[in-house]
């Protein structure tokens, strides 16, 4: 009888100018939580190698030329991966402080004063992830 | 009746897991954040101090649950929004199986690292 | 083509209420409906709905009251059934689920409202109307009675014997909005209209723009005589730019009329020295309208409502919606400033003639609600008076149309006591080119299923023809000017000349509609369609108005006539009657029962 | 029908009812005449200089060649102080195209008819002051509902979800007496007086992107109506713990992602992230009561 008319995704980010604060946290809890379960795999990974080094030599544990030792350290090394983390801590700060707005809205508290809410996690994230990028890229080598 | 009652198990139950599981989260990835960037520099990390660390119970059981919690966490959050995403029927069947088996590889890969820091050989075939 | 026990048309509180009372007494049901129920205007209802349920009060006062405040134009059987059975009905409503305002003690609480000697009107907020009609379509959705929503009903399927009295109703015959589908609806026991209020009329109404008298107009038609049709309430606070109603309930609680010199006018003016603010709306509109004619009003136009007085506690309690009202519709914050107000057409006391069982004289033919007269308003109706009219009435007609019997006290069509009247009007009326009356020479004895197929027919067939014209007049023009010259002219204050002015507008728009097309050639969903028919509808109504209000002349309730400013119980103690022959309105009259089942009501002056 | 035979009956009409009333008539025409040339000059007059505004009208119809292709039509629309978006669409419709199609009634934001997507948000039409909005006023049918017609779209799925949680009063302890009232306390009826005023307008379900995404989920206004009655104590416990099932279901409560935006919509200003939040409580809270 009727045809609809495209109303798809992509059409409905189309229109973020007209989002208000609630579909803003949404979709920036989404796209946070996805980046952290991604990171929490690769976090895996990598600590994984952690397995060749248990049972490697003792003697090259101790000189720290073990793979672990070496892969985190040439990671920790280069400013892109630097950079990646103050990224994951922007992500992780996000994640956490608004979700911690999700739960107390969970028990009912602040549901009136959502957006306000919305609006200080995301200042607050900038604050915490500006003061702390003298500690992130502390050490690297650029 | 019985039906719906049934699947609100489940629904209910992964929701409130899913906040209980938030709440533990964010203590201690806190607690992590802090340890691994700001008491020690990222750059410092070795694999003897990973294992010196390890080596406590309190530690090694408090990383454990961390895995453990965040994975649930995480693989709940993302079965979740596909569901909210309208995805049903086989395909639904089918990503709930693939998140299954991903998040058990995920622990088990880290059951193993964390074992190798601390030095355990609890099931030796791994 | 359907088939059903029962067909009710219309699915506001009164249609509502009779589909599930007709289920309950056994019958199959189905409701067909141009909105879905919860649009239906009964949702806009604010003030309350009267029951004498409490120590102290009982039925007679309020039959006593509802009788007076009629101006004893009201019919006593019916007056009585309403005011008996109104207290069981809303506790049915309570037990339904509706969610009263109430007291301390948890019971449900009530109001003094205007023209009434107890506080009797139960309310829900400033919003009863809204939960009586959700409350209604909540238990129509758990008795799973189906509902034709969308569906606007072109005709009913009628048999055409002369004497209207003789014919009978088989169903009727509607159109899907969505698809453009004309489809028959057959009703093995009875057809109930519940079309509800026929406000767009005139242009400044606190009635939906739904509101068409389309039940109204399709009995008359189907020749069911039109009662007491110039009886038409104004009500006194409505807001001056859209019509939208500020509930009596503002009154009741203690708000104030001022005008622009800040005298309490009500009381200062002389208007209503016991009663004041709460004395009947026809008195309170006419007494705002005659402060604004003779140069008090504010802007000229309107009077000021004030609320402030009552504290922003007990308004947000009890007048919340008033609130949010005034703001949206108006712009003024009514815990801040007063609220402007004006009369506004409001409500039609007359409809198609019933009895207390709501039947009309065409078998199997029922009517319930505003676009019915029982005759329990008469020439005016108090507030609070409506909703129980639907409950009760609605209650009545669908367990009547189910098979349950009981003799009616009030005799209905053309009997011997009918009494033939006579209007000069300055033009010829009705539609004397109309081909499509009711006798149209079929077999008188017709079975019901060759009637319904012929109404389809015809209404496919009118259907077709409006589609298919492509130049001529759009309704909208013919409805400007009909509601244009309806409230210049047959408003508050009415003139002989001016009544006659109108009805030479109306015949020039009848004229005008004779070249009507649809501009819209789409099947789906076609408003301009249903629009156009329901102009036609209206056309009929102003003109049904405009006779009666020629014919009284006299000044009882809401009709008032320059020339005859006083009640002349010597002869007219009788309904104005307008039956459709042959193309046009016959007038006629009957009498007005006043005799009661303990007492007759007799006559005393209305004085508040 | 013929123009022709109107024109005849109206001169039987007059030699029938004397010249008094032809003059009658005739002045009547003149009076009628002069009025309307006053009004179209009056009305060019404010055409010429009122402010007009512009919309953009979504328009779309299966069957009109020239509109199965969705598009926007303007329309320019002389302003009056206290015009709303509906005022503007019904001047739009009767001055310049009679098919121009949207379901409006009561013009008062109760009959719930007109939620439409007013420039990128759910609104009633009746209840947004044209003078709130920026121009062109863009305004198109709900999102993520099927159109039926230009700004007409297909409700039947709201219903069902509205109709799915049993939206009706049930309850087994009745007071005795047949006229006597169930008690219900102020507090009480305060509690859930926010959630009865739905009236089924749908702008909440429309600006749901969870609603929009899962068909199943019940969506804000049905859980609202459960709340309505779940939170109702005249229900008594045994009906409690049966609405509590039924927004527990896979596509009920737990859906609801807190995006605010319904609470944002919502023309009648319920809380309904509130109200679907309490619930979620509730039902862990007797969840708990079985563990
Ligand atoms: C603003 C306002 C406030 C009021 N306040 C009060 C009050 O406080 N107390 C009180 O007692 N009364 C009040 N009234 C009066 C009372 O609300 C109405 O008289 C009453 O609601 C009418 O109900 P109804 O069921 O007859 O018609 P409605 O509720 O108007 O329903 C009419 C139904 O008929 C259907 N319909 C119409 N034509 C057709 C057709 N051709 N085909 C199919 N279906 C059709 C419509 O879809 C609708 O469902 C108020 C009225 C208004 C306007
Ligand atoms: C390792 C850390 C974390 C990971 C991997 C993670 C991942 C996720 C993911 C993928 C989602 C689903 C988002 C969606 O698509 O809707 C989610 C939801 C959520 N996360 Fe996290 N998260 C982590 C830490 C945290 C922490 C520390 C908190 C603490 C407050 C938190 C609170 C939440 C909440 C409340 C939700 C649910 C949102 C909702 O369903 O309404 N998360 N998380
Ligand atoms: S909850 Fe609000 S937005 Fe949703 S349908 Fe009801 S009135 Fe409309
Ligand atoms: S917008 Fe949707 S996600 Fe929840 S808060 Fe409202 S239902
Ligand atoms: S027209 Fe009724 S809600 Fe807007």
């Amino acid at each position: 009888m009727s045809q609809s008319y495209d109303r798809g995704l992509i059409e409905d980010f189309g229109r973020w100018r007209e989002f208000s604060a609630g579909m803003w946290a949404w979709v920036f809890h989404k796209f946070t939580g996805w980046v952290l379960i991604g990171y929490l795999f690769t976090h895996i990974a990598v600590l994984s190698t952690a397995l060749t080094s248990a049972s490697a030599d003792p003697a090259t544990v101790a000189a720290n030329q073990d793979l672990y030792t070496q892969t985190i350290q040439a990671l920790e090394g280069l400013l892109v991966v630097r950079l990646l983390e103050v990224g994951l801590l922007a992500v992780a700060v996000f994640h956490i402080l608004n979700g911690t707005r999700l739960l107390l809205i969970d028990l009912g508290i602040g549901l009136g004063t959502q957006d306000r809410s919305f609006y200080a996690s995301l200042i607050l994230t900038g604050a915490i992830v500006v003061a702390s990028i003298p500690t992130f890229l502390a050490g690297v080598s650029l | 009746m019985a039906e719906r009652y049934s699947s609100f198990q489940a629904g209910g139950r992964l929701w409130l897991w899913q906040r209980i599981t938030a709440a533990f989260l964010i203590v201690v990835l806190a607690f992590h954040f802090f340890l691994l960037h700001f008491v020690h520099h990222a750059d410092e990390v070795t694999f003897a101090m990973s294992a010196g660390r390890m080596e406590t119970w309190s530690y090694y059981s408090l990383m454990i649950l961390f895995l453990v919690t965040a994975t649930f966490h995480g693989v709940n959050g993302v079965y979740n929004a596909l569901i909210n995403a309208g995805l049903t029927g086989v395909k639904r069947r089918a990503v709930r199986i693939a998140l299954g088996v991903a998040s058990l590889l995920l622990l088990v890969q880290g059951f193993r690292t964390a074992n190798a820091w601390a030095g355990i050989d609890l099931i030796p075939i791994l | 083509m359907y088939e059903y026990d029962v067909i009710v048309v219309g699915a506001g509180g009164a249609g509502l209420r009779a589909a599930i009372a007709a289920q309950e007494a056994g019958a199959d049901v189905a409701m067909v409906t141009k909105l879905h129920p919860v649009r239906s205007h009964t949702g806009a209802a604010e003030g309350g709905i009267n029951a004498a349920l409490r120590e102290g009060d009982d039925w007679e006062l309020h039959a006593y009251d509802t009788m007076k405040g009629s101006d004893y134009l009201g019919d006593a059987p019916a007056v009585e059934a309403l005011t008996q059975e109104s207290p069981e009905e809303v506790i049915q409503l309570e037990h339904w689920g509706m969610a009263f305002s109430r007291e301390d003690d948890g019971t449900v609480s009530q109001r003094p409202f205007g023209g009434l000697s107890f506080p009797r009107t139960t309310y829900a907020g400033a919003e009863t109307g809204h939960h009586l009609l959700h409350t209604l379509y909540e238990q129509v959705v758990k008795r799973g009675i189906e509902v034709f929503d969308e569906w606007y009903v072109l005709n009913l399927a009628v048999s055409d014997e002369d004497d209207p009295g003789e014919r009978s109703c088989h169903g009727v015959v509607a159109y899907e909005t969505a698809t453009g589908n004309v489809e028959a609806f057959t009703a093995r026991d009875g057809v109930i209209l519940a079309t509800g209020g026929l406000g767009q009329v005139y242009d400044h109404t606190t009635n939906a723009v739904a509101n068409t008298g389309d039940g109204v107009a399709m009995a008359y038609r189907a020749g069911v005589p039109a009662e007491d049709m110039e009886m038409i309430q104004f009500h006194p606070t409505t807001l001056p730019s859209t019509g939208v109603l500020i509930s009596e309930g503002v009154r009741g609680e203690g708000g104030i009329l001022y005008n622009d010199e800040g005298e309490r006018f009500m009381f200062e003016g002389g208007y209503a020295n016991n009663d004041g603010e709460l004395a009947s709306r026809d008195v309170v509109s006419r007494a705002e309208l005659t402060e604004v004619n003779e140069g008090r009003g504010i802007e000229d136009e309107y009077v000021h409502l004030d609320m402030r007085h009552l504290g922003e506690e007990r308004i947000v309690d009890r007048l919340e919606n008033i609130l949010h009202l005034a703001e949206d519709f108006e712009g003024v914050d009514g815990l801040e400033e007063p609220m402007p107000v004006k009369p506004g057409q409001h409500y039609a006391m007359g409809g198609i003639e019933t009895d207390e069982h709501g039947q009309t004289c065409v078998d199997g033919l029922y009517a319930v609600g505003e676009c019915a007269c029982a005759s329990v308003h008469g020439a005016n109706r108090l507030g609070g008076n409506a909703l129980p009219e639907l409950i009760v009435f609605g209650s009545r007609a669908g367990r009547h149309a189910a098979g349950e019997t009981e003799e009616p006290r009030i005799t209905v069509g053309r009997t011997e006591d009918a009494e033939p009247g006579d209007v000069e009007t300055p033009v010829e009326l009705g539609e004397p080119w109309a081909t499509e009356a009711v006798a149209d020479g079929g077999a008188a004895a017709e079975a019901g299923e060759a009637i319904v197929e012929r109404t389809l027919e015809r209404e496919r067939q009118r259907v077709e023809r409006l589609l298919e014209r492509d130049e001529g007049t759009q309704h909208a023009e013919i409805r400007a000017a009909v509601q244009h010259t309806m409230t210049e002219n047959v408003n508050v204050f009415r003139e002989e000349a001016a009544l006659k002015e109108a009805l030479v507008d109306i015949r020039a728009a009848r004229e005008r509609y004779r070249d009507v097309y649809v501009a819209d050639p789409s099947s789906t969903y076609n408003t301009d369609l249903i629009q156009t028919i329901e102009t036609r509808n209206l056309l009929d109504i102003a003109e049904m108005i405009t006779v009666g209000a020629l014919a009284r002349d006299e000044f009882r309730g809401a009709h008032w006539r320059k020339k005859h400013q006083e009640r002349k119980d010597d002869g007219w103690l009788k309904h104005t009657m307008v039956s459709w022959s042959n193309g046009s309105p016959e007038l006629w009259y009957k009498p007005v029962v006043l005799e009661g089942e303990n007492q007759t009501y007799e006559p005393k002056e209305r004085s508040y | 029908m013929s123009t022709q035979r109107q024109r005849a009956e109206t001169e039987t009409d007059s030699t029938e009812t004397e010249t008094a009333q032809e003059r009658r008539l005739e002045e009547k025409r003149q009076r009628a005449e002069e009025r309307e040339r006053k009004r179209v000059e009056a009305e060019e007059r404010a055409a010429a200089d009122a402010e007009r505004y512009h919309l953009k009208v979504f328009r779309y119809d299966p069957e009109v060649e020239g509109k199965q292709e969705p598009r926007f039509d303007d329309f320019h629309v002389p302003y009056e102080p206290g015009m709303t978006v509906l005022d503007a669409l019904i001047y739009a419709r009767d001055q310049f195209d009679a098919s121009l199609t949207f379901r409006h009634s009561c013009r008062q934001a109760i009959c719930g008819s007109d939620a439409l997507f007013i420039n990128g948000s759910q609104r009633l039409g009746c209840q947004t002051q044209l003078s709130d909005l920026e121009q062109p006023v863009r305004i198109e049918p709900l999102p993520h509902s099927e159109v039926v017609k230009d700004l007409v779209v297909d409700m039947e799925h709201f219903y069902d979800q509205m109709e799915s949680v049993e939206p009706y009063f049930q309850t087994t302890d009745r007071p005795d007496g047949e006229l006597e009232e169930q008690r219900q306390s102020r507090e009480n009826r305060e509690k859930i007086k926010k959630s009865t005023r739905c009236i089924w307008c749908g702008a909440c379900m429309s600006s749901c992107n969870i609603a929009a995404g899962d068909n199943e989920y019940l969506g804000p206004a049905a859980i609202n109506k459960a709340y309505r009655f779940a939170m109702d104590e005249r229900e008594g416990e045994d009906m409690k713990q049966r609405r509590l099932e039924i927004i527990e279901q896979e596509h009920g409560v737990w859906r609801c992602q807190t995006q605010f935006s319904c609470t944002e919509v919502c023309p009648k200003d319920i809380p309904l992230t509130e109200h679907i939040q309490e619930l979620k409580r509730e039902a862990v809270k007797s969840n708990l009561k079985f563990w």
